[in-house]
């Protein structure tokens, strides 16, 4: 076990049991932050998974966690926003928190990995997570109100 | 740790029929079967791992460098999750019909045919 | 020590399952099981099956739970425009 | 040859995918002949395998030949069964597309090909289980076979009936499907393999000690997938649901082919799986399957006799059928194999050319309901006819070829099980004879209504309103049916055909006894005299309080059925149990 | 809740409840060494040029299994066409165009290239890096859904001929089973990987027909995907009942 299996273990354990907490408790606004909250937990562990392992195959994985999960939030977003205009959460704290973790992972790992072209796809990987996580938040505060038709 | 991931799959084929059991909504029931699904993943990858073992492709690693797992339950894993998809697919629009048909998704209210 | 993480996501798939399972609301459901798809997804990471993980994630994390949500609206959507002329 | 086999799933693909690709600028007429012609080429193609597969052919798709004794390809097999069962789907698909000719509704605005393609689909899907040799490929096409059948009996989405029954028939089935798989992941983990006789081997290798508790509970998991295909009690709920309410020629397939392969893969996998000194011992199958066949058709003989809705009827009576065939493979031996494959043949002509006339009723007066249709058949001399000889080749009415098949079956299975055999035939088909009574001749007095049932009236009819006179591809399709389920015993040498394909150690071939021919007689008598007791006194035979439970079983509610199918994986392990406690 | 229902979960659940846990008491211990299957399937990978084990399995030594996982795909896509179908008491209503935040839309408009470039990227390196037709046909498809994310369902529809990818999913059906029967006319077995060169490992064009199969599945799938998902927004935003029927 390395250090970078290690902090993924720590990663996922924390934040999946917080997630799956939020996810299943509450009213429907906070169940959709939480799991707006899974990408930006799992996401940045399976970065460091893929560092962990030494197979630089895997970013392949966080690269699509960070394009589908916010993808993922927005379809709730959307198609419960009924649900959602009753408290328009705001999660401020937590989003950038999220944003910030992520951005120090996909750090550390570009700085394991060095210039070439793996590190464009962890660049691409990282953009894509933090501008989604903090689009979805934003998506679920004000994003879809008073949807009806469409 | 010996059996632990056997445990689980069959943890999950049992909780997803409890939850088609006492299902009330449709729409549950064929997530609940989804999870049931879950299990023959869980068990079909859990058969074929091996410790210490990495994954069977080989564009990042020489060959025969490490040892790795076995890649055709990988492969009828694919397959599984692809047939899941496809069946959550035809069963969800087999409910939208009965909730147009019947004005209802409760099974318990689905009184069309017995005997 | 690589079973420790393989214990954590065994875990917290039982666990995400079991939720799914226990909750009655479809929509609510769909949250749970939009988790679960990721958290499947890391399990399979973390088994050496990146490539399960892979369509794992294509699936779990945003067709299968758009596939329910539209569902859920349809049906809901039903039992609005029914209640409305009465 | 053998580079042909796999041609049995491709070219109706590849005939399903032409037809999608084309489906919206084709005419009607040329989506249909295309689909005859492919499908016919396909039969045809299938015949001629069949007439060659001896010896048996093998194919490695692929082309990965086993290096020494094993491969990493997917094992094809096409042996006598095999083809057959492949045959006998290929042929009835092609029936049941001559059936559909001109005869649907409209076809799905834009998707004039979707429902030939999804035919086409199917007997692929059929095809490709039946040659199966790898248990794996074995669940693919299973999958297929069920996802196609879900959607074509929920095909009339109109029909509130249609569209539950489907959903029902989908979610038992499906879970019965992951219950296979399971078993298939186990037996993955003991041997490592996938081609079936590779893991029979593997079996036999790792425990000559005999079964464990793996091998079991892989049995158990196997066996559900397929029990639940083939409606075993208690796992048939589903069916009468999904029959009564599936098109027509839809309901031909399914009750024609489709369940029957759900027994023949209990056949094949014990066969090769499971049948070593490290599988299931042979006394604790005969137990299992001998146990759950008798109340199978005991079940479906008596549910039968009390339906007024002629689909559900007859897909009770499917039920029945298909328990007698699971009887007569849990007893192991040539003769009672050669039986039931006879028996099969025979039944799926009968039971399909049934489901036909049942059709014709349906699209004639939007019912197919006893009761109201009481009398108003006179005019469809035709078909009541074919439904009467239809009846007669369910009772197993010597020279019919099930009288054959269930002649020969009942002298191997011997003993009580014989009465088991008579009184479900009898039953099964004394109901089909009073609803012919009444419904065509308009004898007796109008039954009263029950409590507890589903009625068959107001149905939507398959066509484009009612039909003022029933076309004759709906009386040709059943008649030519009917005459092949008699020539299948008429025709010298059948019996001996079918025995030689079905194994080469063989039991002789099927022959006409005295003893065969009396209990033939004997049921049709007794299935006379029980439709004629009904009609003539139907308060006699109307349902008795003891019924009313066991037909309260069937609640149509799927959780029901899902909690049934748990209490059955436990029922057929315990009734496997002896034999790895033994060892 | 039924009272019998109950007791029979209960008495099914525990039989085979108690049968499983049996069974996995019996198999061999978790992360074992024997996987004789396993390490054929890699050896036969690895002498046809196919660097991603999985994509070898998939596509060349259980290709034919995967021209049944195609089907089902195909035909379930088929019987979600048939199923949700405008029934004759239905009819069309324009959905009302949606209002979304501004920052949303600008997401979606800039992510839907970037997703449609990376599915297309996993397809084309299936047989070398995790990845192949399935997945990345399912991130393409899911990519052109962002237009009903983050615009509206008029947005979607005008970039969706669906006749297209109706005619495009049978087609890319039919170009599978034509590259398997192809080795049956030069007369060895379907689906065999004997035509083509092997060609050098791990380069986009290793492996033969490998990467022929693997984009087949690729555009299968993302044009499949795409008529699923539209049959049940058609359902879930336009088509409405007649009221008072």
């Amino acid at each position: 076990m390395n250090g970078w299996n290690l902090a993924a273990a720590v990663l996922l354990g924390a934040g999946g049991t917080a997630a799956l907490w939020g996810v299943t408790t509450g009213p429907p606004a906070r169940r959709v932050i939480a799991q707006n909250m899974t990408t930006s937990a799992v996401c940045p562990a399976l970065l460091l998974l893929s560092q962990g392992y030494g197979r630089p195959a895997y970013v392949d994985l966080a690269l699509l966690l960070a394009l589908l999960g916010p993808v993922g939030t927005l379809v709730f977003a959307r198609l419960l926003s009924d649900d959602l205009s009753d408290g328009p959460p705001s999660a401020r704290v937590l989003t950038w928190t999220a944003a910030g973790a992520g951005a120090a992972v996909v750090l550390a790992v570009c700085v394991a990995v060095g210039p070439g072209r793996a590190l464009v796809k962890l660049l691409v990987t990282g953009a894509l997570l933090i501008g989604g996580n903090i689009i979805a938040s934003r998506a679920l505060a004000d994003g879809f109100q008073g949807v009806r038709g469409g | 740790m010996h059996v632990l991931p056997y445990l689980v799959a069959v943890h999950l084929f049992l909780t997803g029929c409890y939850g088609l059991a006492t299902s009330r909504n449709l729409i549950h029931a064929v997530g609940c079967l989804a999870v049931c699904q879950s299990a023959t993943y869980v068990l079909l990858l859990a058969v074929g791992y091996r410790d210490g073992g990495t994954a069977p492709v080989f564009s990042d690693i020489r060959p025969g460098s490490r040892p790795v797992v076995d890649p055709v339950v990988q492969a009828l894993t694919l397959t599984d999750i692809v047939v899941g998809a496809t069946v959550t697919a035809l069963l969800l629009a087999l409910v939208l019909q009965i909730a147009k048909r019947h004005g209802t998704v409760d099974p318990d209210e689905l009184r069309e045919l017995r005997g | 020590m690589a079973d420790a993480l393989i214990v954590v996501a065994l875990l917290l798939v039982a666990a995400s399952a079991t939720a799914a399972v226990a909750q009655r609301d479809p929509a609510r459901q769909a949250l749970v099981l939009s988790f679960m798809g990721v958290l499947l997804a890391a399990l399979f990471t973390v088994l050496q099956a990146p490539d399960v993980g892979l369509s794992q994630l294509a699936v779990g994390s945003a067709l299968t739970p758009l596939l329910i949500m539209l569902s859920v609206r349809k049906v809901r959507r039903r039992g609005r425009a029914r209640k409305e002329p009465e | 040859m053998r580079h042909l086999l796999p041609l049995l799933v491709a070219l109706p693909l590849l005939g399903a995918a032409l037809l999608v690709a084309t489906g919206r600028r084709l005419p009607r007429v040329a989506v249909e002949i295309t689909g005859f012609t492919v499908c016919g080429g396909t039969a045809a193609l299938a015949l001629v395998l069949l007439l060659n597969s001896a010896p048996p052919l093998t194919e490695w798709v692929g082309a990965w030949p086993p290096a020494g004794r094993e491969s990493v390809g997917i094992l094809v097999v096409g042996d006598g069964p095999a083809l057959g069962m492949a045959t006998l789907a290929s042929l009835l698909t092609l029936a049941a597309l001559a059936y559909s000719w001109r005869y649907f509704d409209a076809p799905p605005h834009g998707h004039t090909g979707a429902y030939t393609a999804l035919m086409l689909v199917f007997q692929g899907a059929m095809c490709g289980f039946a040659l199966a040799g790898d248990l794996f490929n074995a669940f693919v096409f299973f999958e297929l076979m069920s996802v196609v059948a879900y959607a074509l009996t929920g095909y009339r989405i109109d029909e509130a009936k249609a569209v539950q029954g489907a959903l029902t028939f989908g979610i038992v089935n499906s879970l019965g499907a992951y219950a296979l798989l399971m078993g298939i992941a186990l037996l993955y983990a003991r041997t490592g393999e996938l081609a079936m006789a590779r893991i029979g081997h593997g079996l036999d290798a790792a425990g000559p000690g005999g079964p464990d508790a793996l091998v079991l509970a892989s049995f158990v998991l196997v066996l559900t997938g397929l029990l639940v295909k083939a409606a075993a009690v208690p796992f048939h709920f589903w069916l009468p649901d999904a029959h009564a309410v599936a098109p027509t020629p839809v309901c031909m397939l399914l009750s024609g082919v489709m369940v029957e392969l759900g027994a023949y893969g209990v056949w094949r996998v014990y066969g090769t799986v499971f049948a070593g000194p490290g599988g299931i011992p042979a006394a604790d199958l005969t137990r299992a399957l001998v146990t759950l066949g008798a109340l199978t058709a005991v079940t479906g003989a008596v549910m039968c006799w009390y339906q007024r809705h002629i689909k559900r009827l007859l897909a009770y009576s499917t039920v029945a059928h298909t328990g007698l065939f699971l009887v007569g493979l849990g007893v192991l031996t040539p003769e009672a194999d050669d039986g039931v494959a006879l028996y099969l043949l025979g039944h799926a002509g009968v039971k399909a050319a049934l489901f036909a006339c049942a059709g014709a009723l349906l699209d004639r007066f939007g019912s197919v309901d006893e009761h109201s249709l009481h009398g108003r058949g006179r005019p469809l001399r035709a078909t009541g006819v074919m439904c009467a000889v239809g009846a007669l080749g369910l009772a197993g009415l010597p020279p019919f070829g099930t009288a054959l098949g269930k002649a020969v079956a009942e002298e191997a299975v011997g003993g009580p099980l014989t009465v088991v055999y008579v009184a479900a035939s009898a039953i099964t088909a004394g109901a089909v004879l009073r609803v012919t009574a009444r419904v065509f001749l308009g004898l007796g007095p109008r039954p009263r209504d029950a409590e507890y049932e589903t009625s068959g009236s107001h149905e939507e009819p398959e066509t484009t309103g009612l039909l003022s006179r029933v076309p004759d591809t709906m009386t040709t399709v059943p008649a030519v049916l009917l005459a092949a389920a008699l020539a299948m015993g008429v025709v010298p040498g059948f019996g001996a055909l079918v025995a030689r394909s079905v194994g080469p150690a063989g039991s002789g071939g099927a022959h006409w006894t005295a003893h065969g021919v009396l209990l033939g007689v004997a049921s049709t008598a007794l299935a006379v005299a029980l439709a004629g007791l009904a009609v003539t006194r139907p308060d006699w035979t109307a349902a008795p309080g003891w019924a009313a439970p066991l037909r309260r079983l069937q609640s149509g509610h799927v959780g029901d059925y899902v909690a049934w199918l748990l209490v059955g994986t436990t029922v057929l392990g315990a009734l496997a149990l002896p034999g790895v406690l033994g060892s | 809740m039924n009272r019998l229902r109950l007791w029979l979960l209960a008495v099914g659940g525990a039989g085979l409840a108690a049968l499983l846990v049996a069974a996995c008491l019996d198999l061999p211990g978790f992360g074992g060494d024997r996987h004789p299957y396993g390490d054929r399937a890699v050896h036969a990978s690895l002498l046809r040029h196919t660097a991603n084990t999985v994509a070898s399995v998939n596509f060349d030594q259980r290709a034919y299994d995967t021209l049944g996982e195609m089907s089902i795909l195909f035909a379930a896509v088929l019987g979600c066409v048939v199923l949700l179908r405008q029934a004759r008491d239905e009819h069309r209503a324009p959905p009302e165009p949606a209002g979304v935040a501004r920052p949303v839309r600008r997401y979606a408009l800039l992510v839907l290239p970037v997703a449609l470039v990376t599915g297309l990227y996993v397809i084309a390196h299936g047989q070398l890096s995790p990845g192949g037709g399935f997945q990345g046909g399912v991130v393409a498809a899911t990519a052109l859904h962002l237009l009903y994310l983050g615009a509206d369902y008029g947005a979607l529809e005008r970039v969706r001929p669906l006749g297209v990818y109706e005619t495009t999913d049978a087609l890319a059906t039919g170009a599978y089973l034509v590259l398997g029967l192809a080795p049956v006319l030069a007369g060895t077995a379907f689906l065999a990987n004997t035509l083509l060169p092997y060609g050098t490992f791990n380069t986009l064009s290793s492996g033969g027909t490998v990467p022929l199969l693997n984009a087949a599945i690729g555009m299968e799938v993302a044009s499949a995907a795409v008529v699923l998902l539209a049959h049940f927004l058609d359902q879930a935003v336009e088509i409405e009942e007649e009221h008072g029927s």
